[in-house]
Order: C-alpha cells, then structure tokens, then sequence
C-alpha cells in the first residue's frame, strides 16, 4: 500500500502536521516507556530467580521456593479450554451482527448494548457467577474447565467487537459478487470476507489471549488455588495471576517469585501470540492472495 | 486449514475431558486466603504420608470457608478469625495462630506509642507526626478493609467502632499493608507479627512498634503475652470422620510445626 | 444439503450463538440480583442511595462515593488512554520506522496480557510512592487512572490499528491526489473513516477500566468518600467487592452484590448514552 | 488500477482506434430471435417505503443485447438487481409486481436464489476480483455449484478465459494474484468467472465505465461478441456505446421521484426515431 507520506512531500500546514507528528511520537514514546519501565521493574526483582528449574519444577514453599511448571500448564490449559469455547461463538456472533443484522436495526442494538454491559461486569463478579453457575450448578467443582469457561464469557465481548469490526471492513463488493455468482452466504463467507478479515480477527484474538491469561479474580474462584500438575480439564489448577497475586498479597517473602512468574507470563505471551501471528500468516497465504 | 485446527483442538479437549479415576480419597478445603498457603504445605506433606489421598485447597475469604463447610461444598473450610456467636454450629480447630502488630516505615523516628495516641491517630485526633514526637510530616493511617478479622480484632482491642476510623488508604490482604507502609515514611498501619518481623529482617523499610510495653514478636505471640492475635481455624459443619478427621489431626500435630513457622505463623502450644 | 438450507442452518447456528453471547449477561443479572436480594427485601433500595455512609457492619449501606469513584476512575483513564491509544495506532501504521513498528507492536500486544495484579504491584511500589511526594497519601484516583489507563491503552490501540489497516486504499491514494499531506490525511480522512470502529473500541476499554478489580484495589486508596481532587484515596465499586467480600456474611455480603448490581447499571447508562450519542457521530 | 499498458487490446481486434469513432448502428432482430427471455410485468421496487422503480413493464429478448439508459438515480441499476435477487440482500428493500425468466417466476420467495443467480450473472461497474488467485477466482464458484472433477474444471475454466480473450495473458500466472491483473484485465477475468456458470443471462452494471478506452473497447467487443449465445441486459451511461452494441434499449427517467420506463423500442430506432420527446432530448446529448 503507498502511504500517503510517499505521494506528497510538500507542507501545506507545517504548523498543525509538526505538532501531530510531535504529538504521536511522544504518546507512543509514553506508553513504549512507561512499559519499559515496568518490564525493567520485573527484570530487576524478577531475574535473578529466573532459571530453568524455576520452570521445570512444582512450587514449594507457598512459591517462595521451587518453580512453577504446573502453573504454567494449567494456564495454558485454562486459556486454552476459554479459546476454544469463545472463538467459534465469538465469531459466530459477529457474523450474525455484521452480515444479517443492519446497523442501527433492534437486534444489532440489543445485541451490541448487552456486550458493552457485559464487557463492563467486573472480573471478580465473573468469578462469582463462573463460581455459582459452573462450578456449582453445572457441577464442574473447581476446575481447569470451570475456570475457562468463566473466561469464555468475559474474553467473548472483546472477540465479538473486534470480528465485527472486523468484518465490516469487509468491502461490500465482494459479497455482492459473490452473490452474483450464486454463492451461499456460507460459502461467501468462509472463502472471502473472514479470510480477509483475518489481520483484524487475529488483533481481537489476541486481546482475548491477552485478557485471559492476565486474569485473576475471575479464576480464584473456578478454577482455583490448587498447585498440583493437573491430570485432567476436570482438576482445579490455579492460573500464573492467581499465584502471582497469591505470592504478593498473601506470601510474605514470595515478591521474587512473583515478578519472576510475571516475566513467565510475558513470555508465554510472546509465544502464544507468535504462534497467532504465524498461524494467521500462513492462512493468508494459502486462502488470500492479494500480492 | 483452521477446521483441521479445530478438529485437532476438540479431541485434545475430548481427551483431557475425560476424567481419570478419581483420587481414593479427596478432601476438599475452602476459605480464608491467609491460611490457604500454610494449609497448601502442610496438605502437600499430608499427601507424601498418605499415598492416594488428594488434599485440594481454594480460597475466596474466610465466610466462604465457613459456608462452604456449613452448606457441604467443601470438607473443611478455613478461618482466619475466631467464630462468631451465630456460627455455633460449626466446630472449629485452632491450627496456629497470627499476632497483629502496629507498623511504621523505618525512616520514622518515632520508636513507641501508647495505646491512646494509636487510638488518637486512628480515629484522626492526632493527624501529625510531631504530636507524637516524631518529625512533622502527616501521618497516612492504614486500615483494613470492613468486615476483615485483624480489623475486627484491631477494633475489639481499642474498642472502636469501624465508622470510628478515619483513615486514609484501606487495603485489603497482610502484604499490601506490609508494602503500602514500606513506600510512604508517614504511614502507620497494622500488619501479622510474623511476616512483618521477616519482612523487616530481610530489609523492607518497616518497623513493628511494641503494645501494653509488650514486644511485638512471634516468641511473645507464641507465650501469650502479645495482646493483639487471632487464632487460625479449620472449621468442619459435623464431627469430622475418617480422612478429614486424619487430616485436622495432623494439621493440630507436632509434625507440621514446621511448616507453620515457614508461613510466619505461631505453632500451637508451647 | 441444498446451498440454502446450509445457508439457513448457517443463520439459525448464528442466532443460537448470538443468544447465548447475549444471555451471559441476563444470567449474571440474575445471579446478582438472587445474591443481592436479601438485602433489598430487608432494607430496601433507597437506604442505597440515600444513606450516610458505607459502614455495612453497622447497617450503613451508601454507595454514592463508590458509584462516582468508579465514574470519575473510569472517565480519567479513557481521557488518558483514549488519544494515547489512537496516537499509538497511528504511530504504528503511519509514522514508525519498520524496526521500531515491529517492538512497538509486541510493547502494546504484550502490555495488554500483563495481569492486573503486576501493574497494581508496580502501580503500588513506583506510581503510589511518587505520586505521594507530590500529596499523601499517594494511593490516589490520580494512581489507579494512571494504572488504569496504562491497561486500557492496548485495547484502544489494538483496535484502532485495526479499524486502520482495513480502510480501503483507494482512500488513501484519493486523499494523496487531492494534495493533502499525511497529517491531513489522517485528521481529514482515515479518522474520520474508522470512528465508529475506534469509538466501539472505546467503549470496550472503558468498560474494562470500569469492571477492573486488582490493580485499582491496590492503588487507589480505597477510602469511600467523594473525592474532592486527584490526589483523594476513592473506592471503586469493584474493589469494594474484592476487599470485602473475603470476610462478609449476610446483609454485609448481600450488600456487596448491590455494588455489583449498581455497576451493571452504571455500565448499561453509559453504553446506553454512548451509542446514542456515539451512533449520531458515526451517521454524521 | 488505470494502468492501461499492460492491457493490450486482443489480437483479435484490429484497429483500436475505432473506439473513439461512431461504429455503424447495429441492426435489430434479424440478429436474434425475437422471443421473450425475461419478462418484467408492472414492478415498482421500494427501499423502505419510497419508491425506486415505478410500474415498470419490460420484454427482454432472447440472445439479443438490451441497453439500459437514463440519468443516473432512474432506476436501472435497482432494476438490473431485480433480475438476480440481488435485492434480497439489501436490507428493507421491496419489490412488487412479476418477473419471469422462461416463464418461471423468480418473484416467489421459495425460489432457490443460487440456481437463479448461477443462470443470471451479474458483471459489476468496478471489477471486484475476490482477493485470491486467479485460478482460485473461477475455482471456487464452480466447486460451489457443483462442479468438482479436475479435467472438467480446466476444460471449463480454459474455455472461459479463451472467451474473454484472456486465457493466453495469464495462462502462466494462473496461480498470482487475480488482483495484480490490470483494470481490464480484472473485469474481463469478473466476465469469464460469471462465464464458467454457464449461465443464460448476463446482467451488466455499466462494465467499462471504470476502465480506459482500450480496456473498454476489449470489454466492448467481448460484450458484442456474447450476442446470440447469452442474453445480455447492460446498463450504460455511454450513449455511443449502447448505440454500438445494443439491439434494443430502453429509456429511464425520474418521475415523481421514481424512476419510469419512458420509451423501450429497437435500439435504432429509438436512438433515431424517439416517440417521446424526453428520449428525443436526451439522445439529442449524443446527437447534437
């Protein structure tokens, strides 16, 4: 794509652009520094208990002492059960908005304004209600599924935003043409619009992830406190935030091994969204050909 | 290429849904999120003795502990407070206990404070250092957050009201008031004993002041001369039997003293 | 199966997926108000809203301060996070070379997964303590909006990005033939183009800096009272639950249901007023 | 987009500079047979609840090319949606009154629309290849309907591109981005997607007014040389155009808001002889 900066090079208002290019750098200057210096923070705590028995070994100690491989598993395990329940849905909703509801229309509205509210419901209420609803009424006990379907609905207003949006974008050309040649709205779809749509998806996708793995109060109460490697969806695991939060709110003594887990934690992030990235690439390339 | 993902992803779910055969025995412990890490360890060694048997703990506050065992959900809930005279019906277990300490950040100078000027500052007669001999500056009064039993306990002590307290950040779990202390000079707050006595030897910037002319320390905690301690429970809704009982037994015993020690706790008895 | 019938087994799937995203919150409602119902039942909605004070031990039940902190909380931080997170998107898309893009977006990739509990922790040992040599006792609403803002700033930026990158060229090449440089082109054009995609973004962030729990119980204070000026110690209503929760019972814990209730409706006013107000924007 | 180099004109056409002259009037029927393929009976299309298209009548012939002209916001292009259903998919829209293709009422709701839109193609103004591969482009609406066997595929996806004349452009490149094909190009890959359908109907929403003069008179000889095999209904705003290629053409304007039918007739006829003095003014543009 030509950006604009290489077509014309003349300044009609050198003031105001000067200003707005001073501006953006020094806001994207703030939040790149404000985040260095907080991931500088974790490093300086954090570092010196960071080696590979921290990551191959159980707690011990309440964390003080030991690693935290369990921990790391049933993350991912938690994030992953919530993935897997709210993409699909996600996505199904957001189709249904964006493709068979007009904009503006009762259903869009109704729909769209119990996300927003839902977006807003704090993450501790989440955990109350994943609490009595899956744990309790559902009978999941404390558990790695509990735990992620918690997540699933509190991570599904973010995915259903975004894939809508997403979406949207989607110029109507395509699907009139698709429609032209007699192609089932399906088949527009999982042949056009969503592959197209996929960078966007994937940015969604990723703040779900993001969310996810971030969450604490939510988990305390699903999929729990226990520290054991779990041997099935069904045992309850605690999550790399809840130790953490453990660690500095209830373990005196346990700071190094929590910044040290939260340094785990930015890590699994950079995989699990290296692999998003990856992955998404790759379905570009075979499905849309743009270059 | 995604619904080949997606149909990968399901039977990794199918096959990680399937339960394997459950623990010969499991007991189930809910409640008080101070007591949750000491009873993590001391169910960790319990496992180690009895093969087969599965110790899971949770927390979520110590009314859930109590509930929980009340309503069933759970084999043993943990308290960190004493049971209230609507909770009769719960049998409890005292497994250690926790003294409560008033601290200062350690570039205070002021070294002692008597009941009433704690009284004073807390309930915002006294709003300055100086008052009290200490360098000027305001003083930050730590609270707890309502219905918290070192609260409740803090609040028995001086025989306050909790409308009584004026106080300028409320915090909720030990570390926060331990780290909320440690960053603002002109803090005062009140914290468990043991952890705060670790914390200051491993040269976070706080102090524990003595109360009654006692000490605060874990040795005064443990004799019974340390006014201000609240007992650390394991509560059960009936007599408990079999492998519960086992367990409440061993968390009373010798064995795990210990254990309780590394948590900064005081072991019962002597 | 004929291509129309997948087409209606396709709307019908959507339909069922949709009620379920949608009954997720009536569910929660539901809960909320069977949890908070004791406490109505005995003392009814008004003492909520008209009381003295928040001492629930003591039979004193006044969200007021909790209500406006949670307001003025989650309005600081979309003020704060609301252009920095547009100015990241930009930065990104138009004015960072491509080494520098490629770490700017793993910094706001990353910043958007780190728990609650580490920025409150860092928000607690570095933000509290300077904020506090400017007025005691640090712990203020001018901290948690700034913690807040910090968690929210991804959200804003990722989706802002995105809104971006899907504006289709020709509008690109037909703001550059029309002369206007890349600024102008951005105030005049691509904005403007994607509002309604920022502004939905928007809204997902303050919602999630209204729903927000660890980091501000951790930073703020969590003093109830009005706040008179940024460096107040205020109560969110959701910290109001987290910290008491652990040891309420009865009315007590009743009461804090109606926190969680009185922030749902808090939420609902604002999505409610923001789409009308923000659908007039994007129909303009 | 406008890059009209690459786009050379066919071999097959000789003297590309008869683009920018008036060719000779192409006569009417005896070119193709006068029977009735699509018949339009009274249809007024309403979005929400003002009309569009008002109590328009209108007999579409069979193999024969049939322009539609007007002032733009008469109506045609809503009408030409009307002919494949695309209409359902505008939300609010409406339409009334019957229109049958064969004598098969395509009007009714239970119609399966697919069937009728892979019989009815519908070439768009601005090309809109999907942003896949070329060979993808004419692949996937055939797998779509049906067509799954590799050797019938290549014969019907080489004999399309042969028709439009591009098979021997992009017979080495059938794996690039149909999107890196020039303009013309683009809509002449839209033409043979609609093309591999087999289809009986081509609907054409003013298919070279996006593209340069030499693409456009690509486009225009792939059009005339449809005549016979395909009935063609082509919206146009390019007066020359219609009178070169067109059999019949009929006259839209706005009245009351709505666009009419004012005058349908042979497209010689009604470019040389109006009845109506409307049609008179405005071909007069061409003429004057």
């Amino acid at each position: 794509m030509p950006e604009p900066a290489n077509l014309i090079d003349r300044e009609i208002h050198p003031v105001r652009d000067r200003v707005l290019l001073g501006a953006v750098w020094a806001a994207a200057m703030l939040v790149a520094g404000a985040f260095v210096w907080l991931l500088a923070d974790l490093l300086w705590h954090g570092a010196g208990r960071l080696d590979w028995s921290f990551l191959s070994t159980a707690p011990r100690n309440s964390g003080r002492a030991g690693g935290i491989w369990p921990i790391v598993v049933s993350t991912v395990l938690i994030v992953a059960v919530a993935i897997v329940v709210a993409a699909p849905l996600g996505l199904a909703t957001a189709v249904l908005l964006s493709e068979f509801t007009r904009r503006g229309g009762t259903t869009e509205r109704a729909i769209g304004l119990s996300l927003d509210v839902l977006a807003g419901v704090p993450s501790i209420v989440f955990g109350l209600f994943g609490n009595a609803f899956f744990s309790v009424w559902l009978g999941l006990g404390f558990s790695i599924l509990s735990g992620g379907l918690t997540l699933a609905c509190m991570v599904l207003p973010i995915l259903i935003r975004t894939a809508e949006t997403g979406l949207r974008m989607v110029p109507d050309d395509w699907r009139l043409g698709a429609a032209a040649l007699g192609l089932s709205r399906t088949t527009a779809l999982h042949q056009i619009l969503i592959p197209v749509a996929t960078p966007v998806l994937l940015a969604g996708l990723m703040l779900g992830i993001g969310r996810a793995m971030a969450e604490t109060a939510a988990l305390v109460f699903t999929s729990g406190y226990v520290d054991r490697m779990p041997s099935s969806l069904f045992d309850s695991g605690r999550a790399i935030s809840v130790h953490i939060y453990d660690l500095t709110m209830n373990v005196a003594g346990g700071d190094r091994s929590a910044y040290a887990s939260a340094l785990v934690l930015i890590a699994l992030l950079v995989l699990v969204n290296g692999a998003a990235i990856w992955l998404s690439d790759r379905t570009l390339q075979r499905k849309i050909a743009t270059r | 290429m995604l619904s080949k993902l997606f149909t990968t992803g399901a039977l990794i779910f199918v096959a990680l849904s399937t339960p394997v055969i459950a623990a010969d025995d499991k007991i189930v412990i809910t409640g008080s999120s101070t007591v949750a890490p000491l009873i993590t360890e001391i169910g960790k060694r319990f496992e180690e003795k009895n093969p087969g048997v599965r110790v899971d703990v949770q927390t979520g506050g110590s009314s859930r502990g109590i509930n929980d065992a009340r309503s069933g959900l759970a084999d043993i809930g943990m308290a960190s407070r004493a049971l209230k005279k609507d909770e009769s019906d719960l049998k409890a277990y005292t497994i250690a206990r926790d003294g409560i300490g008033v601290v200062l950040n350690s570039a205070n100078t002021v070294s002692t404070l008597t009941d009433q000027q704690i009284v004073d500052i807390y309930t915002g007669k006294i709003s300055d250092w100086s008052a009290v001999g200490g360098t000027q500056g305001p003083i930050t009064v730590v609270n707890k957050a309502e219905g918290r039993s070192t609260l409740e306990l803090f609040l028995h002590f001086f025989k306050l009201k909790a409308s009584d307290i004026k106080a300028h950040v409320v915090i909720g779990d030990n570390q926060q008031g331990i780290k909320t202390v440690a960053g603002n000079p002109n803090a005062i707050g009140y914290v468990s004993v043991g952890t705060a006595e670790f914390e200051a030897g491993q040269g976070t910037p706080i102090k524990l002041l003595g109360m009654g002319g006692v000490a605060a320390s874990v040795e005064n905690v443990r004799n019974g001369s340390f006014p201000l301690a609240r007992p650390l429970n394991l509560v059960t809704s009936k007599e408990p039997t079999g492998m519960t009982k086992l367990f409440i037994d061993y968390t009373q015993s010798a064995d795990t003293h210990d254990l309780v020690k590394e948590q900064f706790f005081v072991p019962n008895g002597p | 199966m004929s291509r129309t019938a997948r087409d209606t087994c396709l709307l019908l799937g959507l339909s069922v997926a949709a009620i379920v995203a949608s009954g997720i919150l009536l569910l929660i409602i539901l809960f909320l108000s069977t949890e908070a119902w004791p406490v109505f039942s005995q003392v009814g909605l008004l003492k909520f809203a008209f009381d003295e004070a928040w001492y629930p031990t003591e039979g004193a039940f006044d969200l007021k301060p909790m209500l406006v902190a949670s307001f003025a909380m989650s309005m600081l931080s979309i003020m704060l996070a609301a252009p920095l997170g547009i100015a990241s998107a930009v930065f990104c898309r138009f004015y960072a070379p491509p080494v520098v893009r490629r770490a700017y977006q793993w910094i706001i990739i990353l910043l958007a997964g780190i728990p609650s509990v580490v920025l409150g922790l860092w928000g607690l040992t570095v933000i509290v303590p300077l904020i506090l040599m400017l007025a005691p006792p640090g712990a203020s609403l001018l901290a948690g909006s700034l913690v807040l803002a910090l968690m929210i700033v991804p959200t804003v930026a990722l989706t802002t990005q995105a809104a971006l990158a899907s504006i289709p060229q020709f509008y690109w090449v037909g703001a550059a033939a029309l002369g206007l440089s890349r600024e102008g082109t951005l105030l005049g054009v691509a904005l403007p183009a994607v509002r309604s995609s920022i502004f939905a973004g928007i809204m997902l962030a303050m919602a999630r800096a209204l729903g927000e729990t660890m980091a501000v119980l951790m930073v703020s204070g969590n003093v109830v009272q009005l706040p008179t000026s940024l460096f107040d110690p205020v109560r969110t209503l959701t910290a109001n639950i987290a910290l008491e929760m652990a040891y309420a019972t009865g009315d007590h814990r009743s009461a804090l249901f109606v926190s969680g209730l009185a922030l749902t409706v808090l939420v609902f006013i604002l999505a409610w007023v923001a789409r009308r107000s923000g659908g007039q924007v994007v129909h303009a | 987009m406008m890059s009209a180099v690459d786009d050379k004109p066919t071999p097959s056409r000789e003297g590309a500079s008869s683009a920018f002259t008036l060719g000779p009037l192409v006569a009417g029927p005896p070119c193709c047979t006068p029977q009735t393929h699509i018949s339009i009976k009274s249809v007024t299309l309403s979005y929400g609840r003002i009309p569009a298209i008002r109590d328009v009548s209108l007999d579409i012939y069979k193999g024969c090319i049939t322009a539609l002209i007007g002032p733009s916001g008469c109506g045609k292009t809503s009408l030409l949606s009307c002919l494949n259903r695309l209409t359902d998919l505008i939300p609010g829209c409406h339409v009334e009154g019957r229109i049958a293709i064969d004598g098969q009422d395509i009007t009714t709701p239970d119609l399966d629309v697919q069937r009728l839109r892979r019989r009815v193609g519908m070439i768009f103004q601005k090309p809109s290849p999907f942003p896949l591969s070329i060979w993808r482009n004419l692949e996937m609406p055939l797998r779509e309907h049906g067509v799954t066997r590799r050797d019938e595929l290549e014969f019907r996806i080489e004999k399309a591109l042969a028709d439009v004349g591009l098979w021997a452009e992009v017979k080495d490149r059938l794996g690039s981005a149909a999107l890196t094909l020039s303009g013309g190009q683009q809509q002449r890959l839209c033409i043979a997607r609609a093309l591999t359908l087999e289809p009986s109907t081509l609907l054409m929403d003013e298919p070279c007014s996006a593209l340069d003069p030499l693409s456009s008179a690509v486009v225009e000889d792939l059009i005339q040389s449809l005549k016979g095999q395909y009935t063609v209904v082509i919206v146009t705003h390019n007066l020359a155009q219609a009178r070169r290629i067109a059999n019949y053409a009929a006259f839209f304007w706005v009245k009351e808001r709505a666009g009419t039918l004012v005058e349908f007739d042979q497209c010689r006829t009604l470019f040389d002889q109006p009845r109506h003095e409307l049609t008179a003014a405005y071909v007069k543009g061409l003429q004057g």
